[in-house]
């Protein structure tokens, strides 16, 4: 049974979600979707440790050998992604039963799982296939679940979020897949892997650079690149908590390894950072994003969008790796992808434990105060977490910082290093205001007292405080599966 | 093993404090005993290390090739012993303090007292460089909440400044320094002879070592000095040992670390010769601030400004006697100044006077305390029979030896500085009349500790053997 | 409700032929254009069609929301059913080759169940679809 | 010459990306937005289908008679890909009615206005 792996971390959730809406039970909508999403962390495990000890896993779909079926191919890079996402879905699974009660109506609770299970399907499918276009069903499904985990937010203002999501997101994928379109007319394949064996006799052909242009702004859509990012602080802010942790954590890093996937398997063979302006394209998007959008969150009102702004600029970290492209800043960028999930993922668990303690849909700054007292636990992981958005050494965010100044001084490139420290020093002033807000603020007289989370919220919270601290100081996975990767693909096809 | 006790033990002081907080003696208690605790056992490392031991502990791999390594060498002993003792005084001295001027959150304030002692700590016992950066940025954390303890406007505004350039400057300079230090040199390691020899010269040694100055921030080298006086918003005892005692020395500490370890001793000077300057301007600059400054904590803040840059000052001069200079007033410094906070936080607490204006004849009221003080003030200065007169010594032969005569001239003016903004406070106190309702001395853990810390400064003018031996060794 | 009579004698009299050429494109797809997907979309179009002629309360009584969307579920379950078939009978997941022992009506079976879930779910979708849309307006103030 | 005429199904590809794209962006009625999506997704399907069409060759079932047949595979994907469309166009319609519910409106301007507005009221919204 372990050799069809593959198969099941993806069927396994895909199957979930018309079950739970089959029995529409609350109780085994949850049971299922925690069940699912700790078997799924499972696999992916297996199958990280099998990519580590024998190299890349091949599946073949129906049992069409690849490239005529569709393959399922996981690699140092996939594996790493694959842990991420699942990891992730095992820590919001257990917290989602008493935050989706209290955020959700009743009778769209078994939705809203159902959704998840099939967003979490979406997104492991897109990591684990090696085809383009079984890529962009998956990348649809994903997105449309997520559309609407969005869209049944408590305030009407999600549904205009989710609106503008699914108008850029869709548009980011039709993009994609024209994309794919214009490759697949090029090499007649669809297989990624052969796709870039094939393109290695048309590499200078107008149409694989036009599909590359149109692949970059579609993924760059889908993963809130700046300027792409216009729906994010909106869809992040108004979505239900678990939805917002959930997609925080995943969502755009999963299209960052679409990009990734892209840009150094398939486009291998194409001088795509020698003779192309792909490296200060991305340099320069990723040093606004980071600038800007700190500057934004430092001036937000409401918790969750500043938060949801820290994630673009966060997200220009993690393309700043790509596009100064060597082996130590790869590294970072695809080490963010997971240190960045587990921060932003246990920031807004923590929130969704905060807002249904305020009894509140919307966290303006201002209901923070005194959360210090209320909630010491909660406001003490929002520090925690916070610290590890500055990059503070003994966190995971520190370690990330350092791959990419490493990357940057690799290449001589002294002001991208003050570009790097300058948006952390950033950071600081806006997870500043929150800690100010929770601590120096005192709360209103007629506030409740002392009162946490629910034990299951905060547990699944806390444990999710704990990583980013886990991954500041025990880097072997992370670190060690990152480098693979980055070396990975940087060896390319040769 | 018996390393790591010396992190943990204040660190389990803070979480005990932390559960016992309904009950405030048991809560006293345990940082009396944990404070004890933890100074005998890095004084059971004393003989091993003067004897050329060098204890070793790998906390575990943070990066490939990368560890969180503690290690024990004189200097960092020097440094942990007075950490550590000095936090026996000012835990007695807290709780006179916190109590007569009925403080509130005291649980708070006592548990992040002792998690900055850990971290102050780490800093001393760190074996490598990222370990010091760990620590380092975990004592700046630590310290905000008390920084920011009475939670009104002031304390919000200082806590921006104080956690703003502590931060800016690690963030901003220190990381990006450490990450060149590694691309260079391929190790992080504390070495004797240094890691960086041979591999970096010229102007970027320059700008390195520049990076680091100002990196380290809590060296207060001017301009980012702000942070200090900005500091000065705490409850006293944590003005006392945080920032006269723990944070500060962690600064010039990291630097004397750096100079010696990483860039090495033998360095060439061309690479130091821009720094003398800037440490000689802080040290006069500051004293001429201090000078005019009317609050007495700010005084005392000014001064620390410049006493930390002695410490730069004399590492820079990168002489051995210079360098054994830089750890002996690392020690001095630190039992003379907290002696003077003492003695301020006293005063505050008797007779709730915080100007130098309104010292008239208070020493008259609290001559225990005033007799402390003329001590610590006298350390300042530089004149026996204080501990101050013992590292200025060393630190002038250092420069003469040298031929340093910019270091000598500043040295000589500083002195005189100083003397002209303590020595007006002490006349003050004894010889003007006193006006004011009547009040004695502080509370009794007050008075015990300010006079320990001054019998102390004393003591270290005339057995001032041992800490040299230690200064000695740290040079191989 | 139309008052129309012809239009609802032919209603009744079209509504069998438009599902039996629903099956008829469902099965044929097999060996000619068709397939789960068209069959979905005519069979939904008939229900549709009912429910124009008649009211959406009358074809709703003869498929209720609830039955539709467990139709949806069971649809994609079939789907995934015969994935998992092929992994019971020791092939890949969707590995239609081994459901029998000659390969190739192995392949037709395989392809007539995964169709078969396809079209329930696509009538499924298009109804659901329908019905949301058409009950729309009556209840929008409680919405 | 020749190839410009020759590529008429890439040009009528572009136009349709075009025209889509200038709908979603310079209309502010969500429905018509939605209109733009729609014709921007239809370009996908006119991208894929032109060229697996060979002229003279028939759909590939195996027949007698027929030697060529048109590559099935896009055919696949894009019938894929309409389903996907009208998933998308589905729920993006599920949202306006809801949207409009919501707001009574489903101009974009009306709406981000009501959305201000009541930011401005809520007495938790200011700082």
């Amino acid at each position: 049974m372990l050799e069809h792996v593959p198969a099941l971390q993806v069927a396994l959730p895909l199957v979930a979600a018309p079950l739970i809406v089959l029995v529409r039970s609350r109780r085994f909508a949850w049971l299922a979707t925690t069940v699912v999403s700790y078997l799924c962390l499972l696999f992916s495990i297996q199958l990280a440790w099998r990519v580590a000890a024998s190299g890349p896993v091949s599946y073949a779909i129906g049992s069409w050998p690849p490239p005529w079926g569709i393959e399922y191919r996981v690699d140092a890079l996939s594996a790493f992604v694959l842990v991420a996402v699942s990891l992730t879905a095992s820590f919001v699974a257990p917290y989602a039963q008493r935050s989706i009660a209290v955020e959700v109506a009743r009778d769209r609770q078994y939705l809203m799982y159902a959704m998840y299970c099939l967003s979490l399907a979406g997104l492991l499918g897109i990591v684990i296939t090696g085809d383009a276009f079984n890529l962009f069903v998956f990348l649809e499904i994903s997105s449309l679940a997520s559309y609407v985990l969005v869209a049944l937010g408590q305030r009407r203002q999600a549904l205009m979020a989710a609106y503008q999501y699914m108008l850029m997101g869709t548009v980011g994928a039709t993009f994609y897949v024209i994309g794919v379109g214009l490759l697949y007319l090029m090499t007649g394949t669809l297989n990624l892997v052969d796709m870039a064996e094939r393109l290695r006799a048309v590499e200078d052909a107008r149409p694989v650079l036009v599909a590359l242009a149109f692949i970059t702004v579609g993924m760059g859509l889908k993963l809130a690149l700046f300027p792409l990012h216009h729906w994010l602080p909106n869809a992040y802010a108004y979505a239900p908590s678990m939805a917002t942790a959930f997609l925080a954590a995943t969502g755009t890093k999963v299209s960052v390894y679409v990009l990734l996937r892209y840009y150094f398997t398939v486009f291998d063979p194409v001088p795509l950072f020698s003779h192309l302006p792909t490296e200060e394209v991305f340099v320069a998007l990723s040093v606004a994003a980071m600038i800007v959008a700190s500057f934004i969150a430092v001036f937000e009102k409401d918790v969750k969008r500043l938060f949801a702004w820290s994630s673009v600029a966060q997200i220009g970290y993690i393309t700043l790796g790509i596009g100064v492209d060597n082996q130590s800043s790869l590294t970072g960028s695809i080490v963010h992808l997971l240190n960045h999930g587990v921060t932003k993922g246990a920031i807004f668990l923590l929130l969704g434990g905060v807002a249904l303690r305020a009894g509140l849909a919307a966290l303006p700054l201002r209901s923070l105060a005194g959360l210090g007292r209320r909630m010491p636990l909660t406001a003490f992981g929002l520090v925690i977490a916070g610290l590890s958005l500055v990059g503070v050494p003994g966190t995971a965010g520190f370690i990330t910082k350092w791959y990419l100044v490493l990357g940057a001084l690799e290449r001589g490139w002294w002001w991208l290093v003050a570009a790097i420290v300058g948006s952390s020093l950033i950071a600081v002033a806006y997870v500043w205001r929150v800690v100010e807000a929770m601590y120096l603020h005192p709360g209103d007289a007629g506030a409740p007292h002392r009162r946490e989370a629910p034990p299951a919220m905060l547990a699944a919270a806390g444990a999710m405080v704990l990583l980013c601290v886990y991954f500041g100081f025990e880097t072997g996975f992370s670190v060690g599966g990152a480098a693979d990767a980055a070396a990975f693909l940087l060896r390319g096809l040769r | 093993m018996m390393l790591a006790a010396c992190v943990l033990i204040p660190a389990a002081v803070a979480a005990l404090i932390a559960a016992c907080h309904r009950r405030p003696n048991l809560r006293e208690a345990v940082s009396l005993a944990g404070a004890a605790l933890l100074f005998f056992t890095v004084l059971s490392f004393s003989q091993a290390v003067l004897e050329g031991a060098r204890p070793r502990l790998l906390l575990g791999e943070m990066l490939p090739g990368l560890a969180l390594v503690l290690e024990l060498e004189p200097l960092g002993l020097l440094f942990a012993l007075i950490a550590s003792g000095l936090w026996f005084v000012s835990a007695v001295y807290s709780i006179g303090y916190m109590r007569g001027n009925h403080e509130a959150n005291q649980t708070r304030f006592y548990v992040c007292f002792a998690a900055a002692i850990a971290s102050a700590i780490g800093v001393a016992l760190a074996g490598n460089l990222l370990t010091l950066y760990l620590f380092y940025e975990a004592l700046t954390l630590v310290t905000w909440p008390l920084v920011t303890h009475h939670g009104d406007a002031e304390a919000r505004r200082g806590g921006r400044t104080y956690l703003a350039l502590l931060l800016a400057t690690s963030l901003l300079f220190f990381l990006p320094a450490m990450a060149a230090t590694w691309w260079i040199a391929g190790t992080l390691e504390f070495e004797p002879g240094g890691i960086l020899q041979g591999k970096v010269s010229g102007t970027a040694a320059a700008l390195l070592l520049a990076l680091y100055a100002f990196g380290i921030g809590k060296a207060a080298l001017m301009p980012i000095h702000r942070w200090l006086p900005a500091a000065m918003v705490a409850p006293t005892p944590v003005s006392a040992l945080l920032h006269a005692v723990a944070v500060v020395k962690a600064g010039v500490f990291s630097i004397v670390k750096v100079v010696v370890y990483v860039f090495g001793a033998d360095f060439g000077r061309e690479a130091f010769a821009w720094l003398p300057w800037v440490a000689g301007f802080t040290i006069l600059a500051a004293s001429v601030v201090a000078l005019r400054a009317d609050n007495l904590k700010r005084r005392l803040a000014y001064s620390t400004v410049s006493q930390l840059s002695y410490v730069v000052l004399a590492a820079a001069i990168l002489t051995p006697l210079s360098l054994a200079a830089a750890a002996l007033h690392i020690v001095a410094h630190a039992l003379g100044k907290i002696t003077l906070f003492f003695a301020a936080g006293a005063v505050y607490t008797a007779a709730h006077k915080t100007e130098v204006s309104q010292l008239d004849g208070v020493g008259r009221r609290m001559p225990w305390t005033f007799a402390a003080f003329g001590i610590g003030a006298l350390s300042m200065i530089g004149l026996p029979p204080a501990a101050g007169f013992v590292s200025k010594w060393v630190l002038v032969s250092g420069a003469l030896e040298a031929g340093h005569w910019l270091a000598l001239g500043v040295v000589v003016a500083s002195t005189l500085l100083n003397a002209g903004y303590f020595l007006p406070i002490v006349y003050r106190a004894f010889f003007r009349e006193a006006s004011g309702e009547e009040h004695g001395e502080a509370p009794l853990p007050m008075v015990l500790a300010l006079v320990a810390t001054a019998v102390l400064t004393v003591l270290m003018f005339f057995f001032a053997d041992l800490p040299l031996a230690f200064a000695r060794k740290m040079l191989g | 409700m139309t008052g129309d009579l012809v239009l609802r004698i032919v209603a009744k009299l079209l509504m069998p032929f438009m599902l039996l050429f629903a099956l008829y494109v469902q099965f044929h797809g097999d060996y000619g254009p068709g397939g789960g997907f068209q069959a979905g979309v005519i069979a939904a179009t008939a229900i549709v069609f009912y429910a124009i002629t008649f009211g959406l309360a009358a074809a709703q009584r003869m498929v209720p929301e609830r039955l539709v969307e467990r139709l949806l579920a069971v649809g994609v379950l079939l789907y995934a059913g015969v994935g998992f078939a092929g992994l019971a009978l020791g092939g890949n997941y969707l590995d239609y080759f081994v459901l029998d022992p000659d390969s190739v009506h192995g392949q037709h079976r395989g392809i007539f169940w995964v169709e078969a879930g396809v079209g329930i779910t696509v009538a499924a979708v298009m109804l659901k679809l329908f019905y949301m849309f058409a009950g729309r307006g009556r209840d929008a103030g409680d919405a | 010459m020749s190839t410009v005429a020759g590529h008429y199904s890439y040009w009528m590809t572009i136009v349709l990306i075009v025209a889509g794209m200038y709908i979603l962006i310079a209309r502010g009625n969500l429905m018509k937005k939605l209109l733009g999506l729609a014709v921007l997704q239809s370009s996908v399907y006119l991208l894929y289908i032109a060229p697996a069409k060979l002229l003279g060759g028939t759909a590939p079932i195996v027949a007698q008679g027929y030697t060529v047949y048109s590559n099935p595979l896009p055919h696949v994907l894009i019938l894929t890909a309409i389903v996907v469309g009208v998933a998308t166009l589905a729920l993006g319609l599920a949202m306006v009615v809801r949207i409009r519910e919501a707001y009574g409106s489903i101009e974009e301007d009306e709406i981000l206005a009501r959305d201000r507005a009541d930011d401005d009221r809520a007495p938790d919204g200011a700082r």
